[in-house]
């Protein structure tokens, strides 16, 4: 009764939530116009044929080899770890699975279909999906590129965002820890993935009409971060929060496994960022040095803000402060100078301490392991920053208000709102369609007894 | 006989354990477990998440004893475990009515 | 007595396997004839001098030296993890112990002599066993390649190669967990090091006669994995079953470090794979797409029989088709296209599944964490399969069955049958060896009380 | 009481280690001209601008892209891993926590000034300390390259020093782990960074007195793991030892995450030592080859001497071996040919055991994870044997003894002395400094409840 | 004086301590225990091994209390501990001959 | 009623727990504990710094039985539990004066 209640309530918050990132939709709408203007300031995106003949440099290659490797590492182990170690004891082995499994469903179902709909051209439909000539990776022949990256094999191209595809929709679990179903967990990731993922991917990165109006983000703060986000916090609110939240000891088991996974998440970071200049030079050197820098920044930033309120710094405060400054530095490492990474950091570690120890508390919502409180409002953040701090002389596609471009903040706002609203409607609309199958939650009894014995009959003895 | 089960603190084991074995006591038992009492546990804050601990981690011993060891073992143990400090421990005494080692099948006060 | 009956029967059905496996090499020789079809059509295997002049490319370079720590990070610590999330907790500081002391006893001989007997030229014994050119590594210079790989330093090569060499005796380790003496293991894999890897690696590798003789291996399906599987499958024969098997609860203790473990052995995998094109190219690119695509669709074979069969999808049933996956596609890497890769992972999923579950049961040796039934059939699975899915157009040294040449797929079974065959009888004798001088198993109140403690005096609190 | 005496005795002994270590110098200074003579023989140092116009290698930026990565990984998670694998379960996070914050803490300061003073040239100061042209990075923009490397942009080269900066002062750690204060960590290690590391960098690497003396350090015997141990030694003395030791049960909780660890450090110090190449070529490759030689003949070395010794080869003894031979062969690893590696691996192995066991036990400080015993000694030896194998047909910047050019071993000691005379005082000094104003050490109470509940209010369940 | 053994579910802990409190009890012992009853436990699956586990995690409390709070403390455990499902656990009351507080060595109740 | 205790080897706890259920026995407890007797422990040694252990792993379980049973369930662990070596365990019979089974409010003899 009291679950079926948080359902309802569920419900309507969700579809409030919806309707909110709408609204602010329209606010930025409403200044489209200087969003036009930045878009005239940017590169034009790739357009026509998403193919091209392979130029190969091998050094761009071995860094995107290695990069792939690196990004696949952040989530596993990285975030099983990271996530894993923020759960009980009962629930260990299920939250880590959750990474491993979406980590598989996610390969396979990119190498199928999504990357077509997401990286190849859609023709008519262009602005808003890809298109079925990459079906099963037909014609990914050895001596093609991606026209985004003319000096790498295309395979290597289609793995490395193969990589990123996969670490969104694992972003997300942690928003609904402990309580979702392993089936519908499956479910839900494979639809999420191809109604949610590969459509926004393809609006900034493939071709579609976010990268085309401007929107800068380098390595998916708006794509990736945001929209796991956002997606989580729909998923917290739809399905209730942990029982006995508020009231048991929901202490994590082993903290340990966490600052690994968060370590493995700042080293693979490296391949998200620096592998994003898809080559091995000048762009990728200051991509990983904001990356480091910000990172750094955001860990000294919450801990600073967290000793002065909570009285001490806490190594989940760390590692948190970690995680967010990479998530905000995302967007903007190939867009702003060292000092801008800099001052990033230090806001976005502050501004998420707040989010994930303040504003949950205030809403109320059990958003479990701060899925929406680290990267939704680190990847707005870092979104709305990159506009901020953005300069010409680190990057000719992107200059920001520092940079005497205040307009370029507001091209930043609509790549949030559209991002948003979709991702809340569609999220919302998967959730509830997976609910009346083959149901969302795992009855009380097994919430109790823990995922790892009820949903995989295993154990950590 | 007696059945004695002490409440100390973990580090005063070892102190314990080496004047027990002076008495003369062959064998003891001993369980991690936690405390509710005078003594205050502590705070966890996770992510803005608090969470008090109310116990504190704790010895249990568990000696066998025939009636004649038996002030002496309860003394011993009141001495070495003292700190003074809230949190000290108790030590329980109840009546045991047979003993049986398991090896040879001797019993009672043999058995000890 | 019961454990000396074990043995009595050990040595039988030793024998036995090695007899089977002699039986299937005829069948094959019967068959050569389109085997040496098929190595007409395969490029002329390295000849002649091993050793060139370097034409160095910073690329390939830069990608080689990646590779090498990818494969490293394969065994320490990732198959130490793997196989120690496996085993009980007082066995757990043991179990990851063999694979690092393997590591550092390996490379200390590779360095010594067995670099020089897998990959110089033999003389006269070339087609069976390379020289002692490289003798305490004689003669690398700084200018020198080796002729296999000409634009990266041979110490790069002769590294890279190293790493392959340590993995492949660790792997055999996970047949008779919880058993052997340490002073065993340190004889028993110095000896098979020499006595039947370097061997093995010269035959498909080095200039020898099955690479000359057009077996497909792109990784070591044949070389590594299935090698290291007929290995454990001796030895698990050899010793006998862990006291207590298929009574005592043998639960794995922490499948956490599993987890970590199977996932850090996914990421460096691209070492392994995409390294051993020995460049960065589309041939890298193309292997390391294939690596993910079957490792995902293995996971996930795994993981849906397991459900069907068992009723849930356990975790560790994932890891094991992950790993299963990577071993399967290790020999076809480079040879197949990326649906090639998807089919090769649906199946030794499921063959593996079987292998592990069904088989290990209903024949009764305790490969304790199935070093036979991942290793020995997943490598089998892949070879075969390579001879079905190589395509010309993916790399002109290889076509199979689906790009017309069907003969390719008896020579695969001619390399699985002299590998299986040789390795089986020479294991054996090894295991003979170290049995009569300073004995193998340690003994049963020492098994009880687990090898941390009795090995290395340490233990888990 | 017996505690304030200990500091007392500490600050004792802490101005005798520093006596000491002078004495040596005063040796060493008696030969400077054979030193000098060795100076002649290596390259001129870089000299005047440290800036260079980027001449971009695609396949080097790659390899120290990839390199930077790896060091990183080598702190966090390696070294936090290894640390607390270590210790009591009561100190696991504050352990792991330290390597964290310090990765954190390091990262902002050598942005902001820590680079420039260690990187840049500084004028007539120069011999001892760079400039503040770097100051917040400025200037750093994406065509520049750093003088010593200049086919990598100078960000790539910043951020690769970034990670050598970072780990120094995180192995300090090791020396004082399980008493040291929060707060007081932070001050030390911000205060060390900037007066002992940035100095100490720039008379090796950054064109002072030391590199122009022919001082051989290939990748930071001297400038990280000498001066770490040094250091280390000086904080074990002054804070004194761990409360009950020697006397409580003080055995490590976990030593499976030391193995973890340690794995880590090994697989992360090939970008250690080969990214010291600072390029993709035969000298990375010859360093890789060197690091994977010395570190396994190390581990064994320590394995066998402590089985003969102690009577059982432990795990903890093989992870410590080798540490001792990546440390040992840093100074070495791009200046010895394969043979020189495994010769400076086994004698390391062996000395470290002795360092660690006997040393300590003998003049009785409480170095409680062997910092000193392992770096310090480690380090030295390493300088030293670098004097002893050098070979100038492996690099053309140094020859040593059994080149015929005894005299490098003496300049060797040269390095070994200033860098450890002016680590010990001047640590000393900021250890009396932090002593005086916010205090060293946590109370009797706190160390025995431990420092993860006092120090950051969590706890591993 | 009697010793009272409770074993309960353990996510019954916290409501039995406070209820407990609120009665007046000073302390308390907790261990962590595995019971075998007629709850079932549950069977794990690893690789095709299965392991049937039959015991259950369960919580025992142990509490020395004068007789005359013994019905108070018994009841309120009954009471609180109690979902009507297989495995609620069981109250086991023993005689208790002597106390001792460590501390401050005072006897029988005034140690409670 | 008895309330009885018994220390045993852990690899012999599944016997034992059979051997008592073929006696109808319905319930008991079981606690991991360590154990310091006649049987040593062991050494470890971390660089150099040597540790000695004395306590063993033991297995604790607790059985609530009428007179009836008692000596029945005495013997079967004595039975089931020996290897003849040293180390084997203890079994400690203590009087129990009261029962409750928490879910059905059942008493003494019932609620066993
Ligand atoms: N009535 C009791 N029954 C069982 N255990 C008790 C009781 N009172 C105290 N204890 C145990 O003794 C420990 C110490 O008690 P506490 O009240 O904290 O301090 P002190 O021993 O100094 O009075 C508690 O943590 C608890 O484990
Ligand atoms: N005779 C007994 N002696 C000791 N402990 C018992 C006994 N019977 C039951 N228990 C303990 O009580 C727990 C609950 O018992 P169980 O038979 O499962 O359910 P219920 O309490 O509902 O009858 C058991 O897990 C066990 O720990
Ligand atoms: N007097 C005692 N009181 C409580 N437990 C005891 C006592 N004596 C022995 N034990 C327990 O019995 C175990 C076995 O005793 P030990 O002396 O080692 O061998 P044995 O049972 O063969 O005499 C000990 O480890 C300890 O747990």
């Amino acid at each position: 009764m009291f679950r079926g209640l948080t359902s309802i309530k569920g419900y309507a918050t969700s579809a409030l939530v919806s309707a909110t990132v709408a609204l602010s939709t329209v606010a930025a709408w409403a200044d489209e116009t200087p969003a036009a203007d930045a878009a005239a300031a940017a590169p034009p995106p790739p357009s026509g044929a998403s193919s091209a003949v392979l130029a190969l440099n091998t050094g761009d290659t071995a860094w995107m080899l290695t990069s792939t490797a690196l990004v696949l590492l952040m989530t596993v182990p990285g975030l099983a770890l990271f996530y894993a170690g923020m759960v009980r004891k009962k629930n260990i082995l299920a939250t880590a699975a959750q990474s491993f499994a979406i980590t598989a469903l996610v390969t396979v179902l990119w190498a199928i279909i999504a990357y077509s709909l997401a990286f190849t051209n859609g023709g008519d439909m262009n602005a808003y999906i890809g298109g079925l000539d990459r079906f099963m990776l037909a014609g990914m022949g050895m001596e093609v590129a991606h026209a985004a990256a003319p000096t790498i094999p295309e395979s290597v191209y289609m793995t490395f965002q193969m990589t990123f595809a996969i670490i969104t929709p694992a972003l997300i679990c942690g928003a609904f820890a402990d309580r979702m179903k392993f089936s519908a967990l499956i479910a839900f990731m494979a639809l999420w993935l191809l109604i949610v993922y590969a459509p926004i991917a393809h609006w900034v990165w493939g071709g579609g009409f976010l990268g085309s109006a401007g929107v800068l983000d380098f390595a998916g703060g708006t794509v990736v971060h945001l929209n796991a986000g956002i997606a989580g916090l729909v998923c917290a609110l739809f399905l209730g929060p942990r029982t006995g939240y508020g009231q048991d000891n929901m202490a994590p088991y082993n903290l340990l496994y966490a600052l690994i996974g968060a370590s493995l998440l700042w080293v693979g970071w490296f391949g998200f960022n620096a592998g994003s200049a898809v080559a091995a030079n000048s762009l990728a050197g200051i991509a990983m040095a904001n990356t480091q820098i910000a990172t750094a920044a955001a860990a000294l930033s919450w801990m600073v803000v967290e000793w002065i309120i909570a009285g001490k710094p806490s190594v989940l405060g760390m590692l948190s402060g970690a995680v967010a400054g990479l998530v905000a530095i995302t967007p903007a490492a190939g867009f702003v100078a060292p000092d801008g990474g800099l001052y990033i950091g230090l806001i976005a570690g502050a501004v998420c301490y707040l989010a994930a120890v303040w504003l949950k508390k205030a809403l109320g919502y059990d958003d479990s392991l701060d899925a929406f409180g680290v990267h939704g409002i680190g990847g707005a953040t870092g979104a709305l920053l990159t506009g901020v701090f953005a300069l010409k002389s680190i990057n000719s596609a992107g200059s920001g208000l520092v940079d005497g471009n205040p307009a370029q903040v507001w091209t930043q706002v609509t790549g949030i709102a559209y991002t948003g609203v979709y991702c809340a409607i569609a999220t919302l609309v998967i959730l509830i369609v997976v609910r009346f199958t083959i149901g969302l939650r795992v009855s009380k009894e097994e919430e109790m007894e823990g995922l790892d014995l009820t949903q995989h009959g295993e154990t950590v003895h | 006989m007696k059945f004695i089960t002490a409440i100390i603190k973990p580090f005063k084991l070892d102190e314990v354990r080496e004047a027990l074995t002076g008495l003369g006591v062959q064998g003891l038992t001993v369980t991690e477990v936690k405390g509710f009492g005078r003594q205050k546990g502590h705070r966890e804050i996770y992510r803005g998440a608090e969470y008090a601990v109310a116990f504190v981690p704790k010895i249990k011993i568990e000696i066998a004893v025939t009636e004649a060891m038996m002030d002496a073992v309860v003394n011993a143990i009141s001495t070495k475990a003292k700190t003074g400090q809230i949190g000290d421990g108790k030590i329980f005494v109840t009546p045991l009515e047979h003993v049986v080692r398991i090896r040879t099948g001797e019993a009672d006060a043999e058995a000890l």
